[in-house]
C-alpha cells in the first residue's frame, strides 16, 4: 500500500453562495462558505474535517464530489482535474467517489426498497445485472452488518442505526476508493454511534478506503482519522496528523476548541479557554485572520489586517496563524 | 478484529413481524378514518347509480310525457317529473354521468399539465422556473370564474369545450404545489445520493422524485374533482355550462328555477323536487369527494414516519 | 429550617402515553431526590424518558395522549400532583423554571425577547411593565448579553443561537427559582458556545444557589456539572449514584456500556474499535419483559427476561442499581473485564 | 421594509402589462366589430366611424391596437362602450362596485366573526363531539353549491315561511321605494334585513374555510416549542392561547383575508343573480348572457386589477405584521 500517493488534491477552493436582495433582486452579498481552502488526501488515509456551524466543512465535502459547483479552485482526483470536466465525463468517475450522509431518515428514498437502492448504482454503471447483482446486494448487506433478506424491506422498517448501515452499503456498492462521510454518526444515539464508528473503521482497513470524514464531534474524529484539518469560517486553521493535532494543537482556535469539549470524567480538571462572543457570520467575515475577533493572543495591526497563510511549521503540521 | 464480527453476529433486528408496504400502511390509516370511508361509500353509490339506473329504468332521459308534467315523487316517478314530464331520477343518473365525466377528465388533465409545468419548474430552476412561475402569477391574477364565463360564452358550452376550459384554467395551483414538492425533494439527501451515484436527470425525476409526489397528486386530483363539480354546476346554473338537451345537474337546476316560483304542479305547491334533487346530488358528490380527499391526505401524510 | 430533607423528592412516578398505535410506558416508576443547591444529571439515549420525567415534574405533559398515572412529586415537602392547576401555575416559572433544547424554536417569533422575559416577572413578582423591563435588562446583563438595553427590543430571529439560550436562561432565572430544569440546554449549540453556556450556568448556580436537574445525553456535560447522576434506559432508572461513582465504577452494564462507547479526547487510540452496546433501543410499544435491557446485555442470565430487577440500594450510600447481576453477585468491576 | 414594498411595486409593472395583453387578446377574439354597432345610431356618420377607427387603431397590428387600448385605459379610464347600455363601461362599473363591495365586506366580517372563535373553540376541544360536529358542518359548507344553498334559503324563508314573522326578503336591497320622510333607522333596518340571506350565501365559503384554517393552524401552533415555554413560565392557558398562539395564527390569516376579496367579487356573480341585487356580479352575468363583450371584458379587467391590488396588499400586510419579515 503506497501510503504517500496523493489521491485527492484541493487547491484554492472557493465557494460563495449569492444572496439576492434590494429593489431589483441583485446579488447584494455572498455567503463565503469556503474561502480559499487547500489540502491533500493520501491514498488509504482518513482526513477528518472539523469545525463548528458555518465553518464550511459540509460545503467542502459536497464540492469535492461536485454535488455543488465550486466558485473557483481546482480539485484533482487521482491526477484528473474534476473541476473542469463535463458532466458527461464526470459520470463514470462517480464510481470511484461516494458519499455517506448525516440524516438516516432523509438519505434513503422512502419509496424504494433497500435492494432497489443498492442495485441502482450497479445498473447505472453497468457493473452487475440480474443474479450477479442480487448476490452483490446480499454481500453488501452482510458487509455492513445487515442480513440479506433486508433487501426486500423499505426504509421505514428500520431503525436509525440500521438505515445508516444501508446508507453505507449504498456508498460501497460501486467499490469506490474515496468516500466523503458527512457527519455520519452525529444524528445517532451514543450506543448506536459506537457501532457505526467501528463499522467504518473496519471497512476502511478492509477495503483500503480513503475518507474525508466531516464531523463536529472531536472525539469521533480522533477515533476515526489519520489526519485532521480544523476549519473556521471557510478557512483551514490547522492541519496535522491526528496525534500532533490532539496532542499539541498550535492554533489558538484549535486549542480553544479542544478545551471546550467536556470530558466524561469528574476528576479531570482542565484549564478551559472560553472564547468570547459568537461565531461571526460567513456573509461578512472579519478581515485579516478570521479568528482574530475571538482570539486571546490577537495582535492589533497584524491579525486584523493580514490574512495568515497556512504554513508547515513542523513536518506535516500546517498552521494558519501569525503567532506560531 | 473480533469486535467487528461480533457486531454482525449479535445485532438484534427489531423489525415488525409481517412485512408491510407503504400502500398497506396507507390503507390501514385510511380505514380508520370514518369520514373518508363514508365518502368512499357514498361516492361509489353515486357512481353505480349513474351507471346502472339508465340501464334498468323504463324511461330514457328524454322520454317526455306531457300529461305527467310536474308530477311530485310517486311510485311511478320516484323523484317526480319535470316541466316536460321527463323522469327526474333517470335524468339525474344521466346528469351524473356527464358531471362526473367532466370533473374527472378535467381534473386529471389539469393535473397532468400542472405536474409537468411544476415539475420542470422545480427541477430545473433558473430562468425557466422564473419564467413559468411568472406565467402562473399572471394567470392567477385573472379571476377564474368570470373568465370561465367569458370563455364559455365565447366557445359555447359543449361537453368537450367545458372540459378543455377547465383543464386550461385549473392547472396553476397544482403546478405551484408540485413545484414546491419538487424543490423540497430535490434538496433531500436521497436525491443528492442519486446525483452522487451518477443518475441521470430523467432517472432522478421519474425514479426518485415523482414517486414521492404521488401521494400529493392523488389528494390534489381528488379535491379538484370536488371543485370542478361545483364550478361546472355553477356555470351550468348560469346557463353557460353543458347545454340542454344533454342533462347535467347544473342545467337541471337552472331549468327548475323558471318553475320554482309557482308552476302548476299536480299536488299544488312549488315543484321543489326539480331543484332539490339535482342540488342534493351535487352536494353529496362534492361532500363525498372532499371527505375522501381529506382522508387520503391524512393517510398519505408526507410527514408520516416513512 | 425547612421541614423537608429534599427539595425535590419524586417517588414511583409513572407517565404513560396512550397513542393510536399503543401504550408507551415513557416513565415507569422513576424515583429521584435532590437537595437544595444540588445538581442532578439525568442521562440516557433518546426515548429513555429523561425529558418526560422533567416535564412531569412541571406537570407539562400534554394530556391526552400523555398521563401521569401514579407516583408522588414532593417539592418543598408538598405533593405537586395534588395541587390544583392554578397553584401549579404559580410554581411554574416561579419556584421551578425550565430551559429547553432548541433555543431557535423555544421563543415566540412574534414578540420581543424583552416582552417574553418580562411576562414571567410581571406574573410572578407583580412588577409593573416598566419595572419588569428594568429587571430584564438587569437579568440580560447577568447572563452576559452585551448591549442589554437595546437587546430587550430584539425579536428572537435577530439573535444567534447562543444569545437565545442566554435569553432563555435569563427568563428562567428571573424569578429566582429554587429548582432549574435544563432539558438538553446545550445540545443544539456549537462546542465553543456550549462551553460559554456551561460556564455561565456554573457561575450562576454558584451565585444564586438553585438546584438543577440537568437532562442530557452528553456524558461530558454531566461530568462537569452534576454531583449525582441518574442513568435511564427505556423508561426505567437503571442506576443512580454520585458522579464520581458512576464514572469510576459503573455498576449497571448499560451505564458501563454508555461510558465506554463514547469516543473520548482524553483516551483511546486512533482506529481502535470502541466498546459497543449491541442491538437497538427497544420498541416503546413493545418493551421486553423482565429487565428492559436484557436483549442487549452481555451478562444476561436466566432471570433477566422473566423478572424485573428492583432498584436496589448499596448499603450506607446513596447509590442504587437495578440489575440482577448486581443483586446476585454484588459489586462488579467491569473495567478489569474490559469487554461488554 | 421600504425596499421590499418598492420591489413588490416594481414587480407589478410587467405583471400588469402581461395581464392586460392577455385581456386585450380576449377582446380581440371577440366576434364582431365593437364600433359597428355605433352605426345603429342615426346621428353617427361614416366620418365619425373613420375617426374612431383611427383612435382605436382598427386594422393596425396587434401591439399597436393593444398599446392604444392600454393607454386609453390608464389615461382616460376608457374601457369602451357597453353594447346594450348606452353608457361607458367604466361608469357602469364604478356605479356598481360600492354595492358589491359592501356585500363582500359584510360577508368577510361575518365570516371572520364566525370563523375565528369557532376555529379556536374546535382546536381547544380537538376530537370532542363539538369539534366533530363543526368539522362535519365545515365539510358540508365546502361542498355546498352556493346557488343551491341560496335557492333553498329562498324556498324556506320566502315561500314556506312566507307570511310568518320569520319571512325574509328574497331579493333587491330594499323594499322601500319612496325613501322620503322614512326615518333613517327604518331604512337601515330594512337594508339589513335584505342583506341577511345574501351575506350568508356569499360568506359561506369563507366561514367554513377559515374555521378549518384557524383550527388546523392553531393546533399546529400549540405544538410549537414556544408554547411549551409559555406554559413553563406559569402563564394561564388563556394567556397562552390568546397572547402566544393566536398572533401566530392570525398573521397568516390576515393575508388569506386580503386575498379573499377578488374571490368574493367572483362569488357575488352567483349571489347577486339569485337575490337580484344590482351589483358588479349581476352586471357581469347580464353582460355575459346578453353577449355584451366590451362590458364583460371591462368587468374582467377591473377584477384583474382588484386581484393584483389585493395580492400587493396581502404581501405588505404580512410584512407589516410579521416581525420576521419586518426586520430582515
Amino acid at each position: 500500500m503506497a501510503k504517500d500517493e496523493v489521491l485527492v488534491e484541493v487547491k484554492n477552493l472557493f465557494k460563495y453562495f449569492p444572496i439576492s436582495g434590494g429593489v431589483f433582486g441583485r446579488t447584494v452579498a455572498n455567503v463565503k462558505a469556503v474561502d480559499g481552502v487547500s489540502f491533500i488526501i493520501r491514498k488509504g488515509e482518513a482526513l477528518g474535517l472539523v469545525g463548528e456551524s458555518g465553518s464550511g466543512k459540509t460545503t467542502v465535502g459536497r464540492t469535492l464530489l461536485r454535488l455543488i459547483e465550486p466558485t473557483k479552485g481546482k480539485i484533482t482526483y487521482d491526477g484528473v482535474d474534476i473541476t473542469t470536466i463535463s458532466r458527461a465525463k464526470l459520470r463514470p468517475m462517480r464510481k470511484h467517489m461516494q458519499i455517506i450522509f448525516q440524516d438516516p431518515f432523509g438519505s434513503l428514498n422512502p419509496r424504494m426498497t433497500v435492494g432497489e437502492m443498492l442495485g441502482e448504482p450497479m445498473e447505472i454503471h453497468g457493473v452487475a445485472h440480474g443474479r450477479d447483482k442480487d448476490h452483490r446486494i446480499q454481500d453488501l448487506l452482510e458487509l455492513v452488518g445487515l442480513r440479506g433478506e433486508h433487501a426486500r424491506r423499505y426504509p421505514h422498517e428500520f431503525s436509525g442505526g440500521q438505515r445508516q448501515r444501508v446508507g453505507i452499503a449504498r456508498a460501497l456498492a460501486l467499490n469506490p476508493a474515496f468516500i466523503v462521510a458527512d457527519e455520519p454518526v452525529s444524528a445517532l444515539d451514543v450506543s448506536i454511534q459506537a457501532q457505526i464508528i467501528n463499522l467504518l473503521i473496519d471497512l476502511q482497513s478492509r477495503l483500503n478506503l480513503t475518507f474525508l470524514f466531516i464531523a463536529h464531534d472531536l472525539g469521533v474524529v480522533k477515533r476515526m482519522c489519520d489526519t485532521v484539518a480544523v476549519m473556521y469560517l471557510g478557512n483551514i486553521m490547522e492541519h496535522a496528523e491526528n496525534t500532533k493535532l490532539f496532542g499539541q494543537p498550535l492554533h489558538p482556535y484549535t486549542q480553544a476548541l479542544l478545551s471546550a469539549v467536556p470530558i466524561p470524567d469528574p476528576d479531570i480538571k482542565r484549564e478551559r479557554i472560553i472564547l468570547r462572543g459568537d461565531i461571526p457570520s460567513p456573509v461578512n467575515p472579519p478581515p485579516g485572520c478570521k479568528f482574530h475577533t475571538r482570539c486571546q493572543n490577537f495582535i492589533s495591526g497584524l491579525c486584523d489586517v493580514k490574512i495568515p497563510e497556512l504554513r508547515e511549521v513542523r513536518p506535516l503540521h500546517l498552521v494558519a496563524c501569525h503567532l506560531v | 478484529m473480533p469486535e467487528v464480527t461480533s457486531i454482525k453476529k449479535s445485532t438484534e433486528f427489531d423489525l415488525s413481524k409481517e412485512e408491510y408496504s407503504y400502500w398497506g400502511v396507507v390503507w390501514n390509516r385510511f380505514r380508520r378514518h370514518r369520514m373518508a370511508v363514508f365518502g368512499l361509500v357514498i361516492l361509489t353509490i353515486i357512481v353505480l347509480f349513474s351507471i346502472i339506473t339508465p340501464l334498468i329504468s323504463h324511461y330514457e332521459f328524454d322520454t317526455m310525457s306531457l300529461e305527467d308534467r310536474f308530477s311530485p315523487p310517486s311510485s311511478q316517478f320516484l323523484l317526480g317529473t319535470d316541466e316536460l314530464g321527463r323522469d327526474v331520477l333517470v335524468r339525474l343518473a344521466y346528469g351524473g354521468r356527464v358531471s362526473l365525466f367532466v370533473a374527472i377528465v378535467a381534473s386529471i388533465s389539469s393535473l397532468i399539465i400542472g405536474a409537468i409545468i411544476g415539475g420542470i419548474s422545480g427541477f430545473f430552476g433558473g430562468w425557466l422556473d422564473n419564467f413559468l412561475m411568472r406565467l402562473v402569477d399572471v394567470l392567477l391574477s385573472i379571476p377564474t370564474f368570470p373568465l370561465l364565463m367569458i370563455l364559455a360564452m365565447y366557445f359555447g358550452g359543449s361537453l368537450w369545450n367545458i372540459i378543455l376550459i377547465f383543464a386550461i384554467l385549473g392547472w396553476m395551483g397544482e403546478s405551484r404545489l408540485i413545484r414546491g414538492y419538487f424543490l423540497s425533494i430535490k434538496e433531500t439527501e436521497f436525491v443528492e445520493a442519486a446525483f452522487a451515484i451518477g443518475a441521470s436527470s430523467r432517472r432522478i425525476i421519474f425514479r426518485h422524485i415523482m414517486p414521492n409526489t404521488l401521494a400529493v397528486l392523488l389528494v390534489s386530483v381528488t379535491l379538484s374533482v370536488g371543485g370542478v363539480i361545483l364550478f361546472e354546476a355553477a356555470l351550468s346554473y348560469l346557463g353557460l355550462g353543458i347545454q340542454p338537451p344533454t342533462p347535467s345537474w347544473g342545467n337541471m337546476l337552472q331549468r327548475s328555477m323558471e318553475y320554482i316560483l309557482g308552476a302548476p304542479t299536480k299536488g299544488g305547491g312549488p315543484p321543489w323536487w326539480l331543484t332539490f334533487y339535482p342540488g342534493l346530488m351535487i352536494f353529496l358528490t362534492a361532500l363525498s369527494v372532499n371527505f375522501l380527499g381529506d382522508g387520503l391526505r391524512d393517510a398519505l401524510d408526507p410527514r408520516m414516519k416513512m | 429550617m425547612p421541614e423537608y430533607d429534599y427539595l425535590v423528592d419524586v417517588r414511583n412516578l409513572k407517565t404513560f402515553f396512550y397513542t393510536e398505535d399503543g401504550v408507551v410506558p415513557a416513565v415507569d416508576r422513576v424515583s429521584l431526590r435532590i437537595k437544595s443547591g444540588e445538581t442532578l444529571g439525568v442521562v440516557g439515549e433518546s426515548g429513555c424518558g429523561k425529558s418526560v420525567t422533567s416535564l412531569s415534574i412541571m406537570r407539562l405533559i400534554q394530556e391526552p395522549p400523555g398521563k401521569i398515572l401514579e407516583g408522588e412529586i414532593f417539592f418543598k415537602g408538598e405533593n405537586l400532583l395534588l395541587k390544583p392547576e392554578e397553584e401549579m401555575r404559580k410554581i411554574r416559572g416561579g419556584d421551578i423554571a425550565m430551559i429547553f433544547q432548541e433555543p431557535m424554536t423555544s421563543l415566540n417569533p412574534v414578540y420581543t425577547v424583552g416582552d417574553q422575559v418580562s411576562e414571567a416577572i410581571i406574573l410572578h413578582q407583580g412588577l409593573s411593565k416598566k419595572d419588569a423591563i428594568d429587571k430584564v435588562v438587569q437579568m440580560f446583563k447577568l447572563v452576559g448579553i452585551s448591549d442589554a438595553e437595546r437587546r430587550v427590543n430584539s425579536y428572537p430571529h435577530q439573535l444567534s443561537g447562543g444569545m437565545r439560550q442566554r435569553v432563555m436562561i435569563a427568563m428562567a432565572l428571573s424569578c429566582s427559582p429554587d429548582l432549574l430544569i435544563a432539558d438538553e440546554p446545550t445540545t443544539a449549540l456549537d462546542v465553543t458556545i456550549q462551553a460559554q453556556i456551561l460556564e455561565l450556568m456554573k457561575e450562576l448556580k454558584g451565585r444564586l444557589g438553585m438546584a438543577i436537574i440537568l437532562v442530557t445525553h452528553n456524558l461530558g456535560v454531566v461530568a462537569e456539572m452534576a454531583q449525582n447522576i441518574m442513568v435511564m434506559y427505556a423508561g426505567k432508572v437503571v442506576e443512580y449514584a454520585s458522579a464520581r461513582d458512576i464514572f469510576k465504577t459503573p455498576q449497571h452494564p448499560y451505564s458501563y456500556g454508555l461510558l465506554y462507547s463514547v469516543p473520548r479526547l482524553d483516551r483511546g487510540k486512533s482506529k481502535e474499535p470502541l466498546l459497543t452496546i449491541e442491538g437497538i433501543v427497544p420498541n416503546p410499544y413493545n418493551m421486553p419483559p423482565g429487565c428492559r435491557f436484557h436483549p442487549r446485555c452481555k451478562f444476561r442470565m436466566d432471570i433477566c427476561d422473566k423478572e424485573e430487577p428492583p432498584l436496589t440500594a448499596i448499603e450506607n450510600s446513596e447509590r442504587s442499581v437495578a440489575c440482577w447481576l448486581f443483586i446476585r453477585r454484588g459489586k462488579q468491576d467491569f473495567l478489569s473485564e474490559g469487554v461488554i | 421594509m421600504r425596499d421590499y414594498v418598492i420591489r413588490r411595486l416594481i414587480q407589478l409593472v410587467p405583471l400588469i402589462i402581461i395581464v392586460s395583453v392577455l385581456i386585450y387578446g380576449i377582446i380581440d377574439l371577440a366576434p364582431g366589430d365593437p364600433l359597428e354597432q355605433l352605426l345603429l345610431d342615426p346621428d353617427f356618420t361614416m366620418e365619425d366611424l373613420a375617426r374612431l377607427e383611427q383612435i382605436y387603431g382598427v386594422g393596425g397590428p396587434f401591439p399597436e391596437r393593444w398599446a392604444k387600448w392600454f393607454w386609453r385605459l390608464i389615461r382616460y379610464q376608457d374601457l369602451g362602450v357597453a353594447r346594450f347600455h348606452p353608457y361607458p363601461v367604466w361608469d357602469l362599473i364604478v356605479e356598481r362596485v360600492p354595492i358589491t363591495l359592501r356585500l363582500s365586506i359584510l360577508a368577510m366580517s361575518v365570516s371572520l366573526l364566525v370563523a375565528v372563535p369557532l376555529g379556536i373553540f374546535s382546536a381547544k376541544r380537538q376530537y370532542s363531539s363539538w369539534d366533530n360536529f363543526f368539522t362535519g358542518l365545515a365539510f358540508m359548507g365546502r361542498s355546498m353549491p352556493t346557488f343551491w344553498f341560496g335557492i333553498m334559503l329562498i324556498l324556506i324563508f320566502g315561500i314556506y315561511l312566507g307570511g310568518t314573522p320569520l319571512e325574509l326578503p328574497m331579493g333587491n336591497l330594499t323594499s322601500i321605494i319612496f325613501t322620503e320622510g322614512v326615518p333613517w333607522i327604518t331604512l337601515q333596518l330594512d337594508a339589513a334585513k335584505h342583506l341577511i340571506l345574501p351575506v350568508l350565501v356569499l360568506g359561506l365559503a369563507g366561514m367554513t374555510g377559515w374555521t378549518r384554517y384557524v383550527r388546523s393552524t392553531l393546533l399546529e401552533v400549540l405544538r410549537m416549542d414556544y408554547i411549551r415555554t409559555a406554559r413553563a413560565k406559569g402563564l394561564s392557558e388563556r394567556v397562552v392561547i390568546w397572547k402566544h398562539a393566536i398572533r401566530n395564527v392570525l398573521i397568516p390569516l390576515i393575508t388569506l383575508v386580503a386575498l379573499a376579496l377578488p374571490g368574493l367579487f367572483a362569488g357575488a356573480i352567483i349571489t347577486e343573480t339569485i337575490f337580484a341585487i344590482p351589483g358588479m356580479g349581476r352586471l357581469i352575468f347580464s353582460a355575459v348572457i346578453s353577449k355584451d363583450f366590451s362590458l364583460a371584458v371591462g368587468a374582467l379587467t377591473f377584477l384583474c386589477f382588484l386581484t393584483i391590488a389585493s395580492n400587493l396588499l396581502a404581501d405588505i400586510l404580512y410584512a407589516v405584521v410579521d416581525p420576521r419579515v419586518r426586520y430582515r
